[in-house]
């Protein structure tokens, strides 16, 4: 069902955990529909330098958090910021329909940790797409 | 591999097989036809009845042959509402039967019928009082499980029987899970129908039967041929109908020591698995299945502690909303008063012919790993439970 | 034994039984399950899916596995009158269909529904002039069979089709004699609905499955787990899928050959047989089924040819009241207009892949001998007839 790039990042996630000072904490889902994503950003001169997740869900949940961690980090925040759901799911080889979602989880974790960091930092929020679409637990 | 997933599916057991093969391409008759050929598949199809039938406590000529468990209670419920609607348009069933079951009744309510659906307590049983309450004047059908699916609580089939006898009302069981595991038997039972499936205790997939005691008013579901004495039409499949015979004979005949054999492996699991903190089981701790342990592991997910397994060589299944296609959490553990997120954490392990002690070693050290993994990995588990 | 009723069953070829054993005790899976094994399972239904889809140009996705014809044939029906109710309430089909069809659609006239049973011409041929005039705009399916299972007859489903497609109106055809038999292209032939049935072409008994095209909209028969895209619920019967897939993609490969050889073997038996006195042919002369031969022989009752064929190792099937459970002659007889007499001495052979020409020789032979002995025991022979 899923493709050896999913079972790998599922396997052996990079970048789990927590950062203590954290710039910015976004978390997304919730207990009830089975999926809990919580990603920790430290930002230094625009640039991802670290950042860490927490997951509560599927093998897909699991393996977007990890390659959507990796996918950022490094790079700038704007650049972070449009990291895509669809640009995770092609890193990871595909993910099965009805498990779609589960990355968007990543993709919007992100845009509430890098809104969390732009709100400690006194900038405007950017405009996040809002709501879980595609979500239907 | 380690297979902990038999309430999914059994292997074929091997003398089950070996009965079915000469069904095939050398004993191919139709048992519909005249000639000599033919007469041994229809020998061989009334044999099966006869085992199907003192397997359950039934007489041969109340053993009709289905595709499976699924057709077997499409069948029961379908064909009594339809074949007595003049009776009444009320049906009772329980919130925790198998989707065959309440996927049907849905359905039924769409063509006017009304179903009462009866909660279950927190170990998932129906209360026979809860049965005998909801009947009423148009109650023309009572469906409750022989015993659940997802948590091996056993119903009190038995006391649901006597109420239905007495009210005068026909009870249908879904035995799909008991069938060839615990005792039953239609009769003391006050039973008019039940149904079982082949797969599940090693036999055939895509066989089953269906018991229709003589009381019993009923449609067919399958329409065409004269097959099954004018019940089920279609051209028997002679080979899956040997083997379920088969299969259920060797069940009856092995239960005793294989329940036996198997319960003590099952208590022995259970009891290992609740030393990992925050566990619980779900179902009855004493009245359930022999093979059946379903228990619940808070902060984590079921479809990834099953992805762990697997990559462990362990089969088993969940009732989490993310493993199943239609990203339902279990209706059987919602029933069971528990909340999602708990629900989400929750593994069935479902022993079988094959499982041994060392097994149970195995699949409880992979356990104890799998499940500290995701908690380290998890938002919600607490300090105190990671080592990361 | 000389096997000739393949029209009622085939032995089930051993390439496809070699395909089948790996699923039914080692490759055992759930399909549904999410580990490793239960992949194997998966993979291999999905392998006949295709196998099914391209026999019949259909695309993979429009495949849905059922336990035979019958369950096709019912489930086309009952799930296109429940599910589209709303729209109408009239049925098309014909006088001559198998029971499959009759008996369903005799049960949805009890729920309400009205059914057109077209009449045919003495070939058992349906004229799609009077489809096209039966329809009105109450119909909501039309269903015909693709060839008849008793007298070969092909029906011209092509211009049924097309004429179901430009009314709009949905069109089914039970082709459980016809596919794995001769060419079938759903898309070409404007069909929405096809039934077919793998013991009928060398497959396992017990599987078949019903192709559904994208503008159906269809109700489930077996409501139940979310198999076969939540339209099929039950458990897969795996090896039987296994099995149904590799017979038809075999059948399909050898098909332009075999229907060669079988239709020359046949018109070679039609010949001699014709050869007796007072013996005709049912069914069309030309379009038919490669391997159908239907005659029928005055004076004397089909039970007894069976009988006497039998003694001499000849399996052959009839028409016969006298041979059927039920003791009505050949409603597909009847419709042709033959009168109650002839139609009890009608005998059917259905060649098969082991058929050869010396077998002709030896059922010519036999059947001449037993036809003249029936006949001087028969009152109702002319003395010119009688030998003895
Ligand atoms: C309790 C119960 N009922 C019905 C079924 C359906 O049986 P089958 O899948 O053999 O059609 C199952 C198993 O899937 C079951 O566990
Ligand atoms: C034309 C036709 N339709 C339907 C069926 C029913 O198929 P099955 O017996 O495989 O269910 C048959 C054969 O018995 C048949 O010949
Ligand atoms: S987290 Fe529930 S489906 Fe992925
Ligand atoms: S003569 Fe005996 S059944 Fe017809």
């Amino acid at each position: 069902m899923y493709s050896d790039k999913v079972m790998d990042h599922f396997e052996n996630p990079r970048n789990q955990g927590t950062i203590e000072d954290a710039d910015g904490i976004g978390e997304v889902g919730n207990p009830q529909c089975g999926d809990i994503m919580k990603i920790y950003i430290k930002v230094r001169d625009d640039i991802i330098e670290d950042v860490k997740f927490q997951t509560f869900g599927c093998g897909a949940a699991i393996a977007s958090s990890s390659m959507a961690t990796e996918m950022i980090k490094g790079k700038t925040v704007k650049e972070a910021w449009d990291l895509s759901n669809k640009a995770v799911a092609e890193a990871l080889e595909g993910l099965p329909p009805q498990k779609l979602h589960c990355s968007v989880l990543a993709e919007e974790a992100i845009h509430k940790a890098i809104n969390d960091y732009r709100a400690k930092n006194g900038l405007e929020p950017w405009e996040e797409k809002g709501g879980h679409q595609e979500h239907h637990h | 591999f380690i297979y902990m997933d038999n309430a999914a599916t059994t292997p074929t057991r091997k003398e089950v097989v070996d009965a079915m093969i000469p069904y095939m391409s050398d004993n191919f008759g139709n048992p519909s036809s005249l000639y000599s050929i033919a007469e041994l598949s229809a020998e061989a199809v009334e044999t099966a009845r006869s085992q199907v039938a003192s397997a359950i406590g039934a007489l041969p000529k109340e053993i009709y042959f289905t595709s499976g468990g699924t057709e077997a209670d499409n069948w029961a419920i379908k064909g009594v509402a339809f074949a007595n609607r003049d009776k009444g348009n009320h049906i009772i069933t329980s919130q925790v039967e198998h989707h065959a079951v309440l996927h049907t009744t849905e359905w039924l309510e769409k063509q006017g019928f009304e179903v009462t659906y009866l909660p279950v307590d927190k170990y998932g049983m129906v209360s026979p009082g809860d049965v005998r309450d909801a009947i009423t004047d148009k109650t023309i059908l009572i469906t409750i499980m022989t015993a659940n699916n997802e948590i091996g609580t056993i119903m009190p089939i038995a006391e649901i029987g006597k109420i239905a006898r007495e009210k005068g009302v026909l009870f249908h069981t879904d035995a799909v899970q008991a069938a060839g595991h615990i005792p039953l038997d239609v009769s003391e039972m006050n039973i008019d129908m039940l149904s079982l499936s082949g797969h599940k205790f090693r036999g055939p997939k895509g066989t089953g039967a269906l018991y229709i005691g003589k009381r019993v008013k009923i449609d067919p579901l399958m329409h065409g041929g004269a097959q099954e004495r004018h019940r089920r039409a279609g051209t028997e499949n002679v080979p899956g109908i040997v083997g379920l015979g088969k299969a259920i004979e060797l069940s009856a005949a092995e239960m005793e020591e294989e329940s036996g054999r198997i319960s003590s492996l099952r208590d022995m699991l259970i009891q290992k698995l609740l030393e990992i903190p925050k566990s619980y089981l779900n179902g009855h701790p004493k009245i359930r299945l022999p093979n059946n342990v379903n228990i619940v592991f808070e902060y984590i997910e079921g479809e990834s502690i099953l992805l762990m397994l697997n990559r462990r060589g362990i089969c088993a299944s969940t009732g989490s909303a993310c493993s199943s296609k239609s990203l339902d959490p279990s209706h059987v553990l919602m029933a069971c008063g528990l909340p999602h997120e708990i629900i989400h954490g929750s593994l069935r392990l479902t022993l079988g012919h094959d499982t041994t002690e060392d097994d149970i070693e195995y699949v409880v050290q992979n356990i104890r790993e799998v499940v500290q993994k995701l908690r380290n990995m998890s938002p919600l588990t607490p300090p105190e439970l990671r080592n990361n």
